[in-house]
């Protein structure tokens, strides 16, 4: 099969594979970008509940333009809804749910990942000079389970997945599964462990795009 | 109009609430449909609820236990138990009982007291269930049981200041392992504990105190966890809700999902587990 | 009758308010001399009001300035500033302009974000104001002074996770110079850092981050210095309260004492220091 | 003039001495015994907020007993009414505002106080078998200034004014001021300064009951 056949992922078709993994009553929060994607399809009878750093539990979508509330914003600083059953909080309190382990779930996006779990997605260079983490390293360190969507190669077709990461750590071996364009992995102790490919690749395809080695189940 | 099963979305806006109608299928929620009503009776900001129709029949989070046995569910043997309370103000009288019921022995407990009289933490002290107690105040008004166990180097105690004993369970809910406190420096609680001088002045070390279960009392809950407490009933719940891997409460008032006012809701849900309605237990006399 | 000046009490219960006489020769109150009236319509606690009559005579606690020279009064050069909000929301913009017309300089500014445009901190910073930032996330939709400023090497910059930073104030507030905490281990911003392994985790050891100053917004304001704020407004805003030496507030809405529910207020007057009246200031674009 | 002449300060004296040096606008906590009654005495003109352990802000004197709110205790356990103004707070936030500096005052009762400022007031004995510390030792080593009131001597004639405590420690060089029965003393660098003395009292006869060195100011 050549690699013409295959047909990735859409941004649209990613947020919804991680979507569909989130079992109803987890505590959630999802980073800027695709991850953000993820809260519009959780599938309607499961009620998840979402975080964001600025204090907010139990996020709902954003609102209507004619309904906003200028007092609410996520940490995107996007306008956002309360759901009926969310609270406010200050943020060492907000901080404390992250850092405490409170958090079943974060998702991010990433430049990195390494077959580790290591994950780089705060800057782009060690020289940097003013690279902005947000509340990035936290949510790392600190969820119970970290997953990332990002693509799998660059733009220009490097591998994203990765034996070490060549960008600055955001935090070290935590994320547990990666949702690519290509492919689902978890990250296992073995390393990355495929659970499922865009339609029409095949493995060798997927692993001819990855610089780390990629193992089947069993 | 939009086909196949509908999900609504509310809007609470001054004196009308608007429906906004979303399609199951496509997910997306379209301006173009809505529906304005007068308003619910609902808390007095922008709220958004997401449901499907018919509310009945879908799956929901639902803390509310309907039994001390689903509460109590899966205490091992060995736990720490974080109890909250001052005096009798903000105990949870009734899950004491329950875990007294519940029979699980060998445990460690952390409360502000020791116990007093022969009932609630006294009666599980003196049916030989704990194994350790770590306080700041062992005395009570009658402090029998503890003091006659004690004495017969039948229970362990930990003597901890009341704010260490706060800041450590605070620090175990918000991901603080170890934090350093100008409490105790020269006494005999800093005795074997880390010291440093910090900008000129000395601290010790002390770590954070996690719970494998916490029980806690509050006045109002709603079926995601969500808590408040009356007046001084709410001293160490909050913390004890943070600090313990299974928070199990019972509460006075159980209200509908959105009568809390999101600004002033005490212990968000994230930290609690389990909720049984307890419709009494206002403070006695002690 | 009691003789002399006399002082009340109030008691409000149910539907009848108790004002208890109290004789302030001899500063006893006595329950003989009561007398009840029909409730105010005060909030539905058992409070207690004691005042010399006529109130307009006495002094009382009155954190309220009437000027923005007053809430900058003593502001110095060389001092921390700890600024609340996040995004435009629950950040204290009218003081940052009385800061910019205070004059104070060489100034070290914590904030989540490093200014925006060519107003508020921005401003400040291109002024040459800003010695140093700490901040978590320097770019903004419009960094240009900060990145300017940064590039000619003429501003210092300490990048801190946003949890650290939060927790970093919290713990200014409440007595703890240093803790540990995961966040950061492995990156940049644990290099030089004390690492200790804790139950089998790695931590690294961060510092309290105590302010001269701290500016912040609030929604609600009584003359003691209670605070609540609105829905994300809330942000930094209590922590930066608890780390500074001298809290200014400003505040959309003045309230009567005891007009915030006692269990609502979101901060406590003893961590604010004065408050100025700003009626105005909801959360614009950014 | 012969120790039988002078008058020594009874409770409620020694109560209201502390009572006038309180300015307004101060935040104080008072501890268990004679302290509990300094918030009796403040001058009537002077607004003083008064916080207890238990996460009470703003605590207003004892309530009618036909007018108890059960849910409103302080760290004593007894019934209180809660001022205008008053808050509650979480015992965490509580100790935050002793531990972190923002009381103006405590005032404590003690077994001995040292003429460098450490208090014992928590245990009677090293071997005492469970000592009850409750907030002691935070309030001590917390609070701007630690104001004691006790008795100048035991029962038995031993001072309680010492050159070094016997009892186990509740804090070090925290005292700033110590009321008793027969005086007023500051705690300063060169020890025991006494600021006023029992009507009646003499110097030399205070300096009798007292272990450690007294000195005048000047």
């Amino acid at each position: 099969m050549s690699d013409s056949e295959f047909k990735p992922f859409n941004r649209v078709q990613m947020a919804q594979r991680a979507a569909t993994d989130i079992p109803e009553g987890w505590y959630v929060n999802l980073g800027i970008g695709i991850p953000t994607l993820v809260a519009d399809h959780v599938p309607l009878d499961r009620e998840v509940i979402f975080h964001s750093e600025n204090g907010i539990l139990g996020m709902g979508p954003a609102p209507a333009k004619d309904a906003i509330e200028p007092w609410l914003i996520n940490a995107g600083k996007q306008y956002i809804t309360l759901r009926s059953g969310g609270s406010i909080c200050h943020h060492a309190d907000s901080f404390a749910m992250i850092r405490g382990g409170h958090l079943d779930l974060c998702v991010l996006g990433a430049f990195q990942v390494a077959d580790n779990g290591d994950i780089a997605n705060w800057a782009t260079s060690e020289n940097d000079t003013a690279p902005a983490v947000g509340g990035a390293m936290d949510l790392a360190a600190g969820a119970k389970r970290l997953w990332v969507i990002m693509d799998h190669t660059t733009k220009d077709g490097s591998s994203k997945l990765v034996t070490k990461c060549s960008y600055p750590l955001t935090a070290e071996s935590c994320v547990k599964r990666v949702y690519t364009n290509l492919a689902t992995l978890d990250v296992t102790e073995r390393g990355f462990m495929v659970l499922g490919m865009a339609p029409g690749l095949t493995l060798e395809n997927l692993q001819a795009r990855t610089d780390a080695k990629l193992h089947l189940p069993g | 109009m939009v086909s196949g099963l509908l999900t609504e979305t509310l809007w609470g806006r001054g004196d009308e609430t608007t429906y906004q109608i979303v399609d199951i299928n496509t997910n997306q929620y379209n301006s173009a449909n809505r529906l304005t009503l007068a308003r619910s009776p609902s808390p007095a900001l922008n709220l958004c609820v997401r449901k499907r129709l018919p509310e009945g029949t879908r799956r929901m989070i639902n803390k509310i236990v309907q039994s001390m046995a689903d509460a109590m569910a899966g205490i091992k043997d060995g736990s720490t138990v974080l109890l909250a309370g001052f005096g009798s103000v903000g105990q949870p009288n009734a899950l004491i009982d329950g875990l007294i019921e519940q029979g699980a022995k060998d445990l460690t407990v952390a409360a502000n007291n020791a116990g007093s009289g022969h009932v609630g933490l006294a009666r599980l002290m003196e049916l030989g269930r704990v194994r350790k107690i770590i306080c700041s105040f062992p005395r009570s008004s009658d402090p029998v049981v503890f003091e006659t166990l004690y004495r017969a180097g039948q229970i362990e105690l930990e003597i901890v200041p009341q704010g260490t004993i706060a800041e450590r369970m605070r620090a175990a809910g918000a991901g603080v392992p170890a934090f350093f406190t100008a409490t105790g420096v020269g006494t005999k609680m800093a005795v074997g504990k880390e010291h440093r001088e910090i900008d000129g002045r000395t601290y010790i070390l002390e770590n954070a105190l996690y719970g494998d279960v916490g029980l806690v009392e509050a006045w109002e809950a709603d079926r995601w966890g969500n808590l408040t407490y009356k007046l001084a009933g709410r001293n160490f719940n909050p913390v004890v809700s943070m600090a313990s891997k299974t928070t199990i409460v019972q509460t006075q008032h159980v209200v509908g999902l959105g009568d809390l006012h999101p600004d002033n809701i005490h212990t968000p849900g994230i930290f609690v587990d389990r909720v049984l309605h307890i419709p009494y237990g206002d403070p006695g006399s002690f």
